[in-house]
Parts: C-alpha cells; structure tokens; sequence
C-alpha cells in the first residue's frame, strides 16, 4: 500500500511534536523508523493507522483518504499490546473470527504462527498472563494471521530475546516477500534496522532529518544527529 | 433478640411456603430483574458510548447523569407517575398501579447508575481495547461485543450495583405500582407496610429474605463469571 | 365508559385505617364472590387520596375527613357522598401515664390535650400531615384557643402506624382512631388514656369519583361496590368485623 | 404541565427564603454529607485493604458486601432503631429521632457501596502501584496515600455513588429520624409527607432542588479534581 | 548487599517456572542475567524484591530474611514502569520526600538525575503522557536517587535509543562504582551484557544453566543453549 502524507503535524498543549511537510511510504517496501525517545515515531505510526487525529495535514492511502476499507487492509502493532481476556490461541484467531473464516482455516494459518514463533507451548495460556516477550510475540502472530497490506510495527521486539528477535525479523521479511506485504516498522535497533529494512527514516523533534536507501543512510549519513546515532560506537 | 427472633421467622418464612409470601418475592424479583436488564441493555452501551467518544456538552451530560444517580426514588416515581396516569399523557396505556409501571420507574431510577459506573471504567480501559479492535478491522459491533466481554467484570459491578437499587428501593414502587395486594405487592413496600404497623419481626425477616436472596444472585452471577476466568 | 377489561376491576382509594386494621381484607373477598368485581386498594393518606379521586385516578373513596370529602363533591370531583360507617379517636400514651392525664381528665378530650400541653415536659405527637386525624386534632387544639408549637409538640408528617411507633418510642401522647390502635396493640405498650368523648366521632364516608374525568373510570363498578356497602349485607359485614379478634366491632355501620 | 408548575415552584422554594425550606435542606445537606464522609473515611481503607490483601474466606465477604449494596433502606432503618431505640442496647443514649440517628443509619446503608465500589478499582489497579510504592519504600501509610492519590478518581466515583444513596433514600431517615418539623425533617422525608398530602407540585419542585443541589455538587468536585489534572 | 538463594522455586498452575536449588548475588557486582523469553527472569527478580512470593525456598540478604529494614534498601526496577499521575520531576523526587529529604536535598539530586539522563524539557510534563522510553529513563532515575544497595533492573534499556541506552549503562557502572551499589540486570541485549555486567547468569526453562564471570560466559559458554545465544551471529 502506497501512503503519501502531506504537511501533517500533531500538537500537544503548545509542543509540535510531529511536522512532516512532505512524505511517502512506497508499497511493498520495509520502512525503519529510527530516532530517538521522543521523537514523534509512535505518534507517527499511530496517526498511520487511524487511531489518533494529526492537528493538521492529511495522509492518503493509495489515494483514497482513510476509510472503514482501508482500516481493514492496515495493522498496528502497539509499543504496549493490550492482551484480550482470552487465551493465546484466541487472540491470535480474533481477527479471523471477526472477518467469517472458517475454523479450519482459522486453526491452519494460526497453527503455522504458532510454529514459526515457537508459541506452541503457551498456546492455551491465558494472555493475560504472558511474560514480555512472549505477550509481543503473540501481538505480531495476531497482526499477521490476516495478512494486511500494511504493517506498523512499534518496536515490536524490544523485550524479545536475541534468538526469537531472528525468528521475529525473519517472518516479517518471508511475508513482506511472499505476500507483498508493506512494513513501517519503528526501532532503536540499529543492526535490525541493518537486517530488515529497504529504506530508513530518522526521525529527530517531530521531524524527518534523513530519509532513503537503507544502505545510504545507515552507512553514510549525511546529517551529523544521524551520524551521532548510527556511528560506529553506537551499534549496540 | 428481635433480630434472632426475626431470623427464625426469616427461615419460617421461606419453609412456610406461604402462598402469599412467594407470590410477593416472585414480583420483586420479576420487577427489580427485569427492570435492570432493560436498564443493562440500554445503560451499557451509553455508558461505553460516552467513555469511547468526545462532543461538545460531553461533561455536563456526564455530571447530570451523575446527579441523576441521585434523584429521590420518590421522585422518579411520581414522574412517571404523572405521564402514565389517566390524565397525563401515556393515560390511555393504562399503566397505572401494574407491575409494568413499576418496571419503567426502576428503569429511570437504575439506568443512570448503570451508565454512571460504566462510563467511569471505559473512560480508564475502555481505548485500549478500542484500538486494538480497531487495528485488528473489527467493525463498530464486532468491537462493542468486544468491549462488553473485556470489560465484563466491571459491567457487572455496575449491573449489580443498580439491581441492588432496584431491589432495594421503595419509593418509586410503591407509588406508581400502589402496593395492591396480590398485584403490585413487593417485598420493599410489604416491608414498608409491616414496619408502619409496628410488625418489625415479620419486616426484618423480609428483609433477610430479600438479602439472603441478593446474596445468592451474586453468587450466581460471581461463579459464573469465576467460571469464565476472571 | 368502561373498557370491557377493567369491567372486573375498580381502583379504591382510601386511608391507611381501613386496609390495616384488615377491614378490607376481611370485606373485599366477599364482595369480589358476590359481584365479580375486583378491589384494587390504594391505602395512602387522606390527602393523597382526595387527590387520587380529583385527578381521576382512582374510582372510589373511602376516606374518613367529612369536610374535605363534601368540598370534594362540592367541587364537582364525585358524583355523592354516603356516610357508611364510624369508629372513634381515641388518646393513647404511655401504660405509666406521667402526666395522670386519665386521672385528672377523665374522659374529656380538650382537657386532656390542655393537661399535656400545660405540663411542660409531656410530649405530644402529631401526624402533622394533613389526614382526617390530623384536622380532628386541630379541630381540638382550636376549641382551647391555642396553636400547638414547642418543643413538646412533635409535628412528624407521617401515618397513623408510624406516628404511633413513635409516640410509643417517646413515651409521648397521639390521637388515633380505634381500629388503627387496636390492629397494632399487639405490638405496643402504649394504652388508651382517654376515649368515649362524643367529640371524638369518626365518621367514615364514600363516594364514586365523576366518571367525566376520563374514559378509564369504572363507574358502574364504583356504584356497584357503594351500594354493595351500603346493603344490609355489607353493614352487618362491617358491624361483624373484629368482634371475634377484639371482642368489639372496630368499626360502627351507620349507612341511612 | 404539573412538571413545568414544580419548575416555576422550585425555583420560588429557592429564591423565597422561606426559612423553614432552608431548614430541611441544610438538614438533608449534614446528614447526607456527614454519612458520606464517615463511610468514606471507614469504607475507602476497607474497599483497598480488600482489594490488596489475601484471607480465607475473602470471597465470601465480597459477596457479602455486595449483597449488603443491596440492603433496602427501610431495613437498615429499622435494624438501627431497634438498636438505638428506648429499650435497645444503645437506648441510653437517646438517639432516636434526632440527626446522629439519620446518620448512624446512612453511614450503614453507605459504606458498603463505598467498600465494594473502591475494591473493584483496587483489583484491578491497586497492585501495580502498591508494588512501586513497596519498591521504592514507602511505608503502609505512605502507601495507602499514594493508593488513595492515584485511584482518587475511581474513588471519587464511589463516593459519589454513595453519596447520591444517602441524599435520595428516605427509608431509614424517616424511621430513624421521625422527620419531626424542625428536628428532623429532610428534603426527602418532606418530599415523601407532600406526596402523601397530595402536594405533587412542591414534592416535585423539592426534588428538583435536590438534584441542582446535587449538580452542583458534582460540579465542584469534578472541577477540583480536573484542575488536579486529572 | 549480598543475597544468596536456596532451594527457590515458583510454580503457576502446575508449571515450575523457577527453580533455583542454589544461587548467591556478591556485594558491589554487576550481574546480568540473561536467557529466552519466558526463562523466569522477571519472576526471580520479582521474588527477590519481595513483590512476589516463591512457592518454596528462600533468599537471605546479608544474611537476614527479608523484612522492611531490607526492603528500604532495594529497589526493583519493573518491565512495564508505573508512572505516578504527577510530573516526572515530582516522579522521580517521590522517594526521597517518602524518606524526608530537605527540598534543597531532593532538588539537587534530582536535577542532578535529570541532567544524567537529559531529561530537563520533559521535567514538567505529566508522567502518564511520556513516550514508551521517556517512561523507562524516568523509572530508572526514580529508582537511583534514594541510593539503594541493591538494584533489581528487568529490560531498563528495552525501549531506549542507542545514545540514551549508552548514557544509562554509564549511569549504572558509575553508581555501582561511587556507592558500591549492587546491580542485577535483566537484558536480551547481549552487547550491553558485554559492556555492563561483572557477572552472567544465564537462565532457560525456570533453571540457571550457566553463571559466571562475564568474559567467561559470554566468550566461552559450555553450556549448548547458551552458546547458541551468544554465539557470534547472535550479537544483534
Ligand atoms: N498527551 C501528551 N501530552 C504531552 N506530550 C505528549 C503527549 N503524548 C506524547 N507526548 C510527547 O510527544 C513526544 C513524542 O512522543 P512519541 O511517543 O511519539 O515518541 P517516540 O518517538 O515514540 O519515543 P519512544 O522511542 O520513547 O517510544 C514525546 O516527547 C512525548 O513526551
Ligand atoms: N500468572 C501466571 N500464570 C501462568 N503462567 C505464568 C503466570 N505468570 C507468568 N507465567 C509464566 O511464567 C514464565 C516465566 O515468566 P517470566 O515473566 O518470569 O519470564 P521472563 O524470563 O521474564 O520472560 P521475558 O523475557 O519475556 O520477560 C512464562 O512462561 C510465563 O508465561
Ligand atoms: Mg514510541
Ligand atoms: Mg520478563
């Protein structure tokens, strides 16, 4: 899916904390959105997805304005998920259910999930009761199962241990391939950014201050905050 | 010693089987549930509704509705009392001293209860849950069905606490329903009448009665809810 | 008109006294297996009950405030009044009489309030609100010339059962009717101080409210159910009523 | 148009400075407001000790709790007038029919809406801050502040809650109090008197006053708990 | 302050997710304790800092069971961090007013945290509003500024950008170094093991596999498991 945003800003009280005069998110493209705290990276990303109201600007979405059609094609993944009162397995079945599949097909595609991010023993855990990481990982399974077109992921794996970190990058990565699958994915990992991402956007006060070619951006930036964070000593 | 006589009479009462005793018991209950279903059904999803949306005169819709928490049963009573009467405007229904009266004044008195404490919980949990349906593509009911489950324990904090309302209230009953033996007769208002009649043992034992059986609905509706793992 | 399914029924407004000394209890079923015609009873103060007929709530009275009820018909509300039956008022206060208000009084009523009113630490318990006993007590208070005010009068605003309980409770003075007393003397230690004055006549009346008020008015019910009280049948009724609780009718029949 | 005469009559009642009206809705006002802060001073500490601690038989007493939400008031009434009454266990004291009899009975019917409204908050939320406090090394009165801080809007719901019981219930004022004029007379033990007078048009304006009264109220505590930020 | 555990175990439902026969935390080192999502890391931390309980077992600090004298004196900084409903200044100033600090004494070193962590524009905003890592730098300097002897850590750095998670790691190893304060860490963040910690411990299945002196962990693990984690490809 294709975004362009156009002169979009988000206040709060008197503080600007996003101004994006002019942006695009190409489809079928992994996007990092790196930066540091505070940025404006969440609030970006949740503008994206519809659930917060920019204070000026628009977003398009393949041209079309957002409406209830384009929500249903887009997910968000949420820095903190909210975990419903159900087990595992039912949250991650949820968007299924709600869109008519058929338990068959439902139990096919969340199994394979399940397998892929090594959740089979937590599968009839209730979620409410998952440690950090194993809650994020079933929060990526449940934006997954229903294949959108776009993908916002808010530092989906920042309580992931270094091994499901892999599994994790390397399933957004085979569907991005197979299904075309756009990505807008933010993270203070720079070698994950490294790893997954086509392009690279730094974010800095709300603003964009280097965007482009993953390669170009993380290896030579132009700016001098860029530099500061992607610099040698700084890849953690 | 009153009270330990009125417990024994309490238990009399119940084993008594007297026909009388059970026909007022089954109306209160018929009254007080039905009325805080209607109140359920129609206060649940205007409680979520205010928590989940902003428009202008939001706050001081909301704190009427909270000082509506406070109106008099009395006076819901005899509001109701003069649109339903003969000469007021719903006159022609022919409302007047039925249990149906009874059940449209619980429901004014016990909706805004409802509302109240359901609003005050969504306004806290209620977005999350919210974005996530939100994000997930599920549409406005698939979300409220939603909201209503995660949110069941509170829901039913508030529902229990407006029943406890309805069952306990006099007032209002006891105006537009008229305390007509045999039909509009329940619990609060034989309590009213026994206590005005000095007949205090056979008023508390109604009262134990009609807390023993609160007693068990919570239970009910605890173990029910226990069951589904909350 | 009468709609056919209320045909069964009518709406009797009337005061506490009747419904809980189970006069009505005792009245109704049998009127119900003569006629067919059921009583719904609405026991609320005198008040409320003239009110229920003005607004064409109810369909018959039975209230016990003479003066009110032929200002009623005067005004148009009902069609007659019938006197149907007397009780009387009586004083009750406290087994111990602190005041020997039996003793000094005897059975004078006016002399009896002036003793407690004069005592200074008696206490006097008024319904305050307005029912037939509430005016026959200030009837009272008016023929000694005074207004009642102080901390010994106690104006509480409630039924006859309550502000018994409460005169009970405070070791105070009421005026009530007999029957009402009598209903609850299981369940009181307060006693009759003073009784059998003439001043003291109860006299209960009865009148079908206009049926031009609204559609719903079941008038031929309401006539049906005077007249029923007025026969020979429902007179020897009320004059059998309580005789075998009591050994005394609680209520006099004195229909013409 | 009855509705509209009570308006009209209300507000006569408020700006007529009859001192008697004044009277009973200062009354209403000490009674309901005095009941409220007792049972919140006693309730808010029991709903958040509930809420936090494990014991045998915890749930039990939460059903308990929750039934007692459902106690009519005529009920409670008279089970404190039996105990303050002339020949109860408390009968030297010669309580009844005097303001601390309205009270002590308000504060019953009161508290347990208080304590089960707050628990339900606590459950829910109270773990996550009584664990930072206890980390950070507050001690049980530091926490209980910090508890009673950080839940004060969850709090101030059932408080209000509770409140709006205590100034609408006429049941145990009345048998308690006695609604003697000039002692002990209430806005809703008048309310009650006018109706059973057939005065429908000053019982309504009454209520209506209640429930600006009420308003306001609300009012000034949501404003001073917004300009807190909340 | 020196811990040292013996026989703890933790078991939810019928699942041990703790089991430690024998374990002992050195006064005035650095532990880090690392292992897959789900190993009980957050558990044991969470027992140790006396907010859970074991299912059996027990811990002794310098000695002495746990009681408030000790509980003074530790801190536990949580995965998800409860942000008091007032600013971040007043936030992070909460434990030293609980303690009776002079406002002079609770202004210097709290702007002194403020300054460490570059937190002095957001010293005035409320603290339920800040972005997923402002809420953690908050958290850690609310923890530090009472000076604890010991100092539980799960994740701290989990959503912090490269310069701000520097400037934390820094922050940690001096105070350890100026006040002798004991730390154990909970990281998925192998480098920052690296970087930080004078000790590893490596957790899988509720069971410590491997525990040691860092350099020895870390470069030359026995352990199958955990050498699949810190072997080279898994430096993230
Ligand atoms: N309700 C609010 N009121 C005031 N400021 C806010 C509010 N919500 C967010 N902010 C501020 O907006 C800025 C951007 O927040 P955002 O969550 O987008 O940052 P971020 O780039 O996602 O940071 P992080 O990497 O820490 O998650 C932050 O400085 C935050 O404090
Ligand atoms: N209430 C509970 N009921 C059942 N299982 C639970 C409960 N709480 C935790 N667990 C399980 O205990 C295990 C250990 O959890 P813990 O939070 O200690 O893991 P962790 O090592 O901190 O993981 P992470 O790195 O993801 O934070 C997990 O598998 C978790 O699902
Ligand atoms: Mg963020
Ligand atoms: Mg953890």
């Amino acid at each position: 899916m294709n975004l362009s945003i156009l002169n979009l800003t988000r206040i709060y009280n008197d503080k600007k904390v996003l101004d994006l005069p002019k942006a695009n998110i190409k489809s079928g493209s992994i996007y990092s959105i790196i930066g540091p705290n505070g940025a404006g990276k969440s609030t970006l990303i949740r503008i994206l997805a519809g659930i917060d109201n920019a204070s000026s600007g628009k977003v398009l979405y393949n041209d079309s304005v957002f409406d209830d059609d384009v929500r249903k094609r887009i997910t968000l993944l949420f820095q903190k998920p909210y975990m419903m009162n159900l087990n595992v397995y039912e949250n991650i079945a949820y968007p299924l259910k709600i869109r008519g599949f058929s338990k068959w097909d439902i139990g096919s595609r969340v199994d394979e999930l399940l397998g892929i991010l090594d959740l089979h023993d937590i599968k009839s855990q209730r979620a409410s009761t998952l440690s950090g990481g194993e809650a994020q990982k079933v929060a990526l399974a449940r934006g997954l199962v229903f294949r959108p077109e776009l993908v916002l992921l808010d530092e989906p794996t920042a309580s992931i241990d270094p091994v499901s970190t892999l599994l994790m990058e390397k399933l957004v990565t085979q569907t991005n391939k197979n299904y075309g699958t756009t990505f807008v994915w933010v993270t203070h990992n720079i070698s994950q950014a490294r790893r997954t991402a086509d392009k690279v956007i730094f974010m800095h006060q709300g603003k964009v201050v280097e965007s482009g070619g993953a390669e170009m951006v993380l290896k030579n930036p132009t700016n001098e905050i860029t530099r500061r964070f992607v610099g040698g000593d700084l890849i953690l | 010693m009153e009270i330990i006589n009125s417990f024994v009479r309490a238990f009399q009462l119940i084993f008594e089987f007297d026909k009388g005793v059970y026909e007022i018991i089954l109306l209160s209950l018929y009254v007080s549930l039905s009325s805080t279903v209607i109140s359920t059904i129609m206060g649940v999803p205007l409680g979520i509704f205010l928590g989940l949306k902003d428009f202008r005169g939001k706050k001081v819709l909301i704190r009427i509705i909270y000082s509506l928490m406070s109106t008099p049963p009395v006076i819901v009573g005899l509001a109701v009392f003069l649109v339903i009467a003969r000469k007021g405007p719903l006159g022609f229904l022919g409302l007047t001293y039925t249990p149906p009266a009874m059940v449209i004044a619980q429901v004014v008195l016990v909706t805004p209860i409802v509302v109240g404490l359901v609003f005050n919980n969504v306004v806290e949990k209620g977005s999350n849950i919210r974005n996530m349906a939100f994000t997930l593509g599920a549409n406005k009911l698939q979300t409220l069905v939603l909201l209503l489950n995660e949110l069941r324990s509170n829901i039913l904090v508030a529902v229990t606490t407006g029943y406890g309302r309805a069952i306990s209230e006099v007032g209002a009953v006891m105006i537009v329903g008229g305390n007509i033996r045999g039909h509009t007769r329940v619990m609060t208002t034989s309590i009213a009448m026994l206590r005005s009649m000095g007949d205090y043992e056979t008023a508390i034992a109604l009262g134990l009665v009609l807390l023993l059986i609160s007693f068990i609905i919570n239970s009910i509706i605890y173990n029910y809810q226990r069951a589904r793992g909350v | 008109g009468t709609g056919s399914s209320e045909e069964s029924s009518i709406i009797l407004a009337t005061t506490t006294s009747t419904e809980n000394s189970g006069l009505l209890d005792f009245l109704l079923p049998i009127f119900q297996e003569d006629t067919g015609i059921e009583v719904k009873v609405i026991a609320v103060g005198t008040g409320q009950a003239i009110k229920l007929g003005e607004d064409g709530e109810a369909d018959v009275l039975l209230a016990h405030a003479k003066a009110s009820e032929e200002a009623f018909v005067a005004a148009g509300h009902g069609v007659e009044r019938f006197d149907v039956m007397y009780n009387d008022f009586v004083l009750i206060g406290p087994d111990s009489d602190p005041l020997n208000v039996k003793g000094l009084a005897g059975n004078d009523i006016v002399k009896a309030l002036e003793i407690i009113k004069n005592s200074g630490e008696g206490a006097f318990i008024s319904r305050g609100d307005e029912s037939g006993t509430h005016k026959k007590e200030l009837e009272l208070w008016a023929e000694l010339g005074l207004e009642p005010e102080g901390e010994w009068y106690k104006s509480v605003g409630a039924g006859m059962g309550e502000t018994i309980l409460m005169a009970e409770e405070l070791q105070g003075y009421t005026l009530t009717d007999r029957a009402t007393y009598l209903s609850m003397v299981g369940n009181l230690d307060s006693v009759i101080i003073t009784e059998g004055d003439t001043k003291m006549f109860n006299q209960y009346g009865i009148i079908a409210v206009n049926p031009d008020k609204n559609d719903k008015i079941n008038n031929e019910g309401a006539i049906k159910f005077i007249e029923w009280m007025l026969s020979e049948k429902g007179q020897e009724l009320i004059k059998e009523f309580g005789v075998e609780e009591f050994g005394d009718s609680l209520f006099i029949p004195n229909a013409k």
